[in-house]
């Protein structure tokens, strides 16, 4: 028994040697082609879907879908996010839906504005719905132009010709159900039962529920939420349950109760704080610059260098805020100058930075810890982190 | 508001296509063109770094001392609220569009001052559009840029709107008047 | 060449769709499916960089002895003659490709020597397909590779050609035999 | 007379200061929009067109037009190659053509192969002709998959399904003429009148000529042209007149006179030469890696580190050798690591050079001098140089 190992290591430096010699081992065996990889029927919590803009290629933007505790191969699919394209999630029904733009010659020729449903273990799309009017809202990625309402069975998109719309999307019966007219509003998020809120250009914001039949039940309009001009707030919320939070431009934090019909907003004064060495000041910066996190905690973005027009040159700190509290309770500082986070819903729960050099960085959410880096490996331009529910 | 609305109107009777002006949210939401606004393209300006592989692009000047800086440079005074490829390295020039692509008939507008004579010009950011990204020269400022929610203030959306085509190549950074 | 034609009919029946095999032209110039061969991509290695951001890849390996390196690497064995992403950066594996791809049913075969038993394994670079282009890991090697000419010794060749959609995504590198 | 440059003094002193008081100047006038920019109807012969292949999103590859005389403002213009596209140039009749291909919904559906015609004043589309089969060969850009025969009037579209066979076109009349059959032959070179010739597979070539209907009007096939094996020509072919001049794999040069009806291989036993310090030996190297420059010069690329397998590794130096006399007259030591090479047509010709890490560089290319680099200012993957004719 004790002679094995030395058979091995001498049946090892055989084959170094004399490789074809007779004590070689058996060739490598045939692979079974053609092999074609699936995704598991429930994503990991570690995985995360990322928005690639493609700057150098708008037309052929994609989401990729990363696995952030796999740093050998964090890049597990990639789903087709044409032109300005939006990506919505429903993992109980193991489907992505992706709103896009084509032309029938790549850049010119006959325009399509459609929603594709795909399957989340193979990738593959399984259906498509047309929308009418060549009207879909292109803009850089946000989370808000392109959401569920009535739990994950419709959808609603944004529309900007510049006129303002939103259409209404039945996604189980893959028809357009209704476009309604929004002047001066944009963006959406779900509401109640089965509505969304958007907010206006007045600063008020208007809260919609739907018919069966996707058509206007109720409106209702709530004044002066927003100061647009002094305080506008950064239009990519974070969900913490049914509840929208909004950072903005100066470091307000605004929370809306979206669990019954209209939005109610919270009342209270929270804002995520002041520090020293800002240049002039610390404000959040970046693109999608506030998650939710683990017990409640906010997690936003920040940037020492703040000031008019900073808003988008992206940060260096990610400051965390209880909101219940309404204290910070801690800032983590980041390897590098960063624009967008999001947090895990895993059991230790990480924070997912996506770098100005596109590179992704891991951080333990809770300590701030630097777990990892992912490097440049699954995205051109990394814009928005949507980690799975 | 009033030097943007200004030159809102300016600018609209020029690249006017009709579409009368009835309140804020009527034009807002329902012009079909107007003067209203925007380009592209987020982020920060230091993604917008160049792929490597030789030597630094020469300054491009106006000649003219009223107008200093390099326009194939983020920090030109008129890129204040640009966002996207900068046109002057794409083929055009801070005001043309470069050849194939066709400029979109209403922008987003900003307010910039010029170094050299102190004023604050207004500048319109027409994209270009029908032809593929130009990947020169990527630019991001948002000096007076705010959310989507009032779109005539934000550069995020594609204005290749009006236009054959909305793929989006670059965007231009024209002189449309003084503000008041 | 007479271990590729071995090998190339032993491929030919894993993957048979038909098509009598009559002569050397009429195969090259007319099988509708076949034993052929290729991938995509070109030009030196040299151009196969990250867009830095960050830390390296930690190696992904076979934890097999006999089947060493790094499958992320340009240099692993097994890639002496591909041409293009590797689909192990891309959600696929070294033979499997990612999800949502189709895997071109025809491809360009390899002979390429694995260092740690020596022999010389016929490998198969099969593209997949109907996705857009990976962007990971891209790697040009040429053992063998001999100009379009010769289309079955030719990595140029984009052969997503029998599947539903010719949009080549990366390119996986199989063991399908040894060269004898 | 004298007081003149103090009074200017003065006033920009004043305007710096006090930029709005009387002394300042007018503003800056109002600029003319809409406003597009065109080419001229001759291009300057310091332009070449730039195949970027766009490997990180094939189905969005471009030409782009570039001044190489302009170090600040190199890119004139681009000109859309989808997937695997090409691009032929007509200065004669100001238009440029694109074999490309499309699908429905930009990675799957409905494909299109389609010729479109291009205004190469105005970079806008003028015509299409679709191309039936879905059969167009995808490959790495080539010269040879799409080229010009009868003049300008028609061109010749390689098929690959792999299948291999020629589409002829008639860009005049905007019609597909025929499809011929070739099986075991690539790329095209135009022959004679009206025709091309094509390498085979068993080292012939064929040169055939074409009916004014565009079918076969003559075939001759020329035997043992070259050894594929041993010494393959690259496919990439230099241009001088109407004799095609290839470099094979261990740097013979091959010339075929193309001005008859059937390619006649030009006799003698040329080569690029040996030099010291290979490791182990100097071969070309490179994608396009020959091109035909002033006074019958042969410009060829090429590594010191030429092997089996090293033939599109990029080289180091270009060698330039007079076919005439059979000698090799100049070195050119690059200032870095290069892909692809081309001639311009200039009055003082240069070589233009594009590097492994995209940039483009020029050089004087009868003395060899490093004139400028346009550093990466126009392409992200430059394959092919196409100086104006």
């Amino acid at each position: 028994m004790r002679s094995t190992p030395f058979a091995l290591a001498l049946l090892l430096s055989a084959f170094a040697g004399s490789p074809l010699s007779a004590a070689a081992p058996p060739p490598l065996p045939e692979e079974a082609l053609p092999a074609v990889a699936t995704l598991p029927e429930n994503y990991p919590k570690s995985w995360v879907l990322v928005h690639d803009f493609n700057f150098n290629a708008i037309l052929d933007g994609r989401v990729v879908v990363v696995d952030t505790a796999d740093t050998a191969q964090p890049l597990k699919g990639i789903i087709r996010t044409a032109q300005f394209g939006n990506l919505l999630f429903a993992p109980d029904k193991h489907e992505f839906y992706t709103a896009e733009t084509f032309y029938s010659r790549l850049t010119r020729g006959e325009r399509t504005d459609a929603i594709t449903l795909w399957d989340s273990v193979t990738l593959q799309p399984k259906g498509e719905i047309v929308l009418p009017g060549g009207k879909r809202q292109q803009a850089v990625t946000y989370n808000g132009t392109f959401q569920f309402v009535n739990g994950h069975k419709w959808a609603v998109v944004a529309n900007f010709t510049p006129a303002q719309s939103v259409t209404v999307v039945d996604l189980e019966g893959r028809k357009v159900l209704s476009e309604i007219d929004l002047p001066g509003c944009s963006h959406f998020y779900p509401t109640g039962a089965r509505g969304f809120t958007t907010f206006c250009a007045d600063g008020s914001l208007t809260s919609i529920q739907l018919d069966d039949k996707g058509q206007v039940a109720s409106s209702r309009t709530v004044a002066d939420v927003q100061d647009v001009e002094n305080q506008a707030q950064f239009q990519n919320a974070a969900m913490a349950g049914q509840t929208a939070w909004f950072v903005t431009f100066r470091g307000q934090l605004k929370g809306y109760d979206l669990s019954g019909p209209v939005a109610r907003p919270l009342p209270g004064n929270l804002s995520v704080g002041t520090a020293e060495g800002g240049q002039p000041e610390w404000r959040p910066g970046g693109w999608q610059v506030i998650a939710a996190g683990p017990k409640g905690l906010l997690y936003v973005l920040m940037s020492p260098y703040g000031k008019e027009g900073s808003h988008k040159d992206g940060g260096t700190e990610v400051w965390l805020i209880d909101p219940a509290s309404g204290k910070r309770v801690s800032r983590i500082a980041l390897q590098a100058h960063s624009a967008s986070i999001g947090v895990t819903n895993e059991t230790t729960p990480h924070l997912i930075v996506t770098r100005a050099d596109a590179g992704i960085d891991v951080y333990d959410a809770v300590s701030g810890a630097f777990v990892h880096s992912l490097g440049n490996t699954t995205a051109f331009n990394p814009i928005l982190v949507t980690p799975v529910p | 508001m009033s030097a943007f609305d200004t030159f809102a109107e300016k600018l609209s009777r020029r690249l006017a296509r009709g579409t009368s002006r009835r309140s804020y949210l009527a034009w807002l939401g329902m012009a079909a063109t107007g003067a209203a606004v925007f380009p592209v393209l987020p982020v920060s300006r230091a993604a917008a770094q160049s792929h490597g592989g030789g030597a630094a692009r020469p300054p491009i000047t106006s000649g003219n001392p009223q107008d200093p800086g390099d326009r194939a440079s983020c920090d030109y005074w008129r890129y204040c609220a640009i966002d996207g490829f900068l046109c002057s390295c794409c083929g055009g020039t801070v005001n043309t569009c470069p050849p194939g692509t066709e400029m979109s008939p209403i922008t987003w507008i900003g307010t910039c001052t010029n170094p050299a004579d102190g004023r604050a010009y207004v500048i319109s950011y027409n994209d270009c559009c029908g032809v593929s990204s130009c990947g020169q020269c990527l630019c991001n400022r948002n000096e007076g840029d705010r959310p989507q929610v009032r779109p005539q203030s934000n550069n995020d959306y594609n204005w290749c709107l009006s236009t054959e085509s909305s793929i989006y190549n670059c965007s231009v950074a024209a002189i449309v008047g003084v503000a008041e």
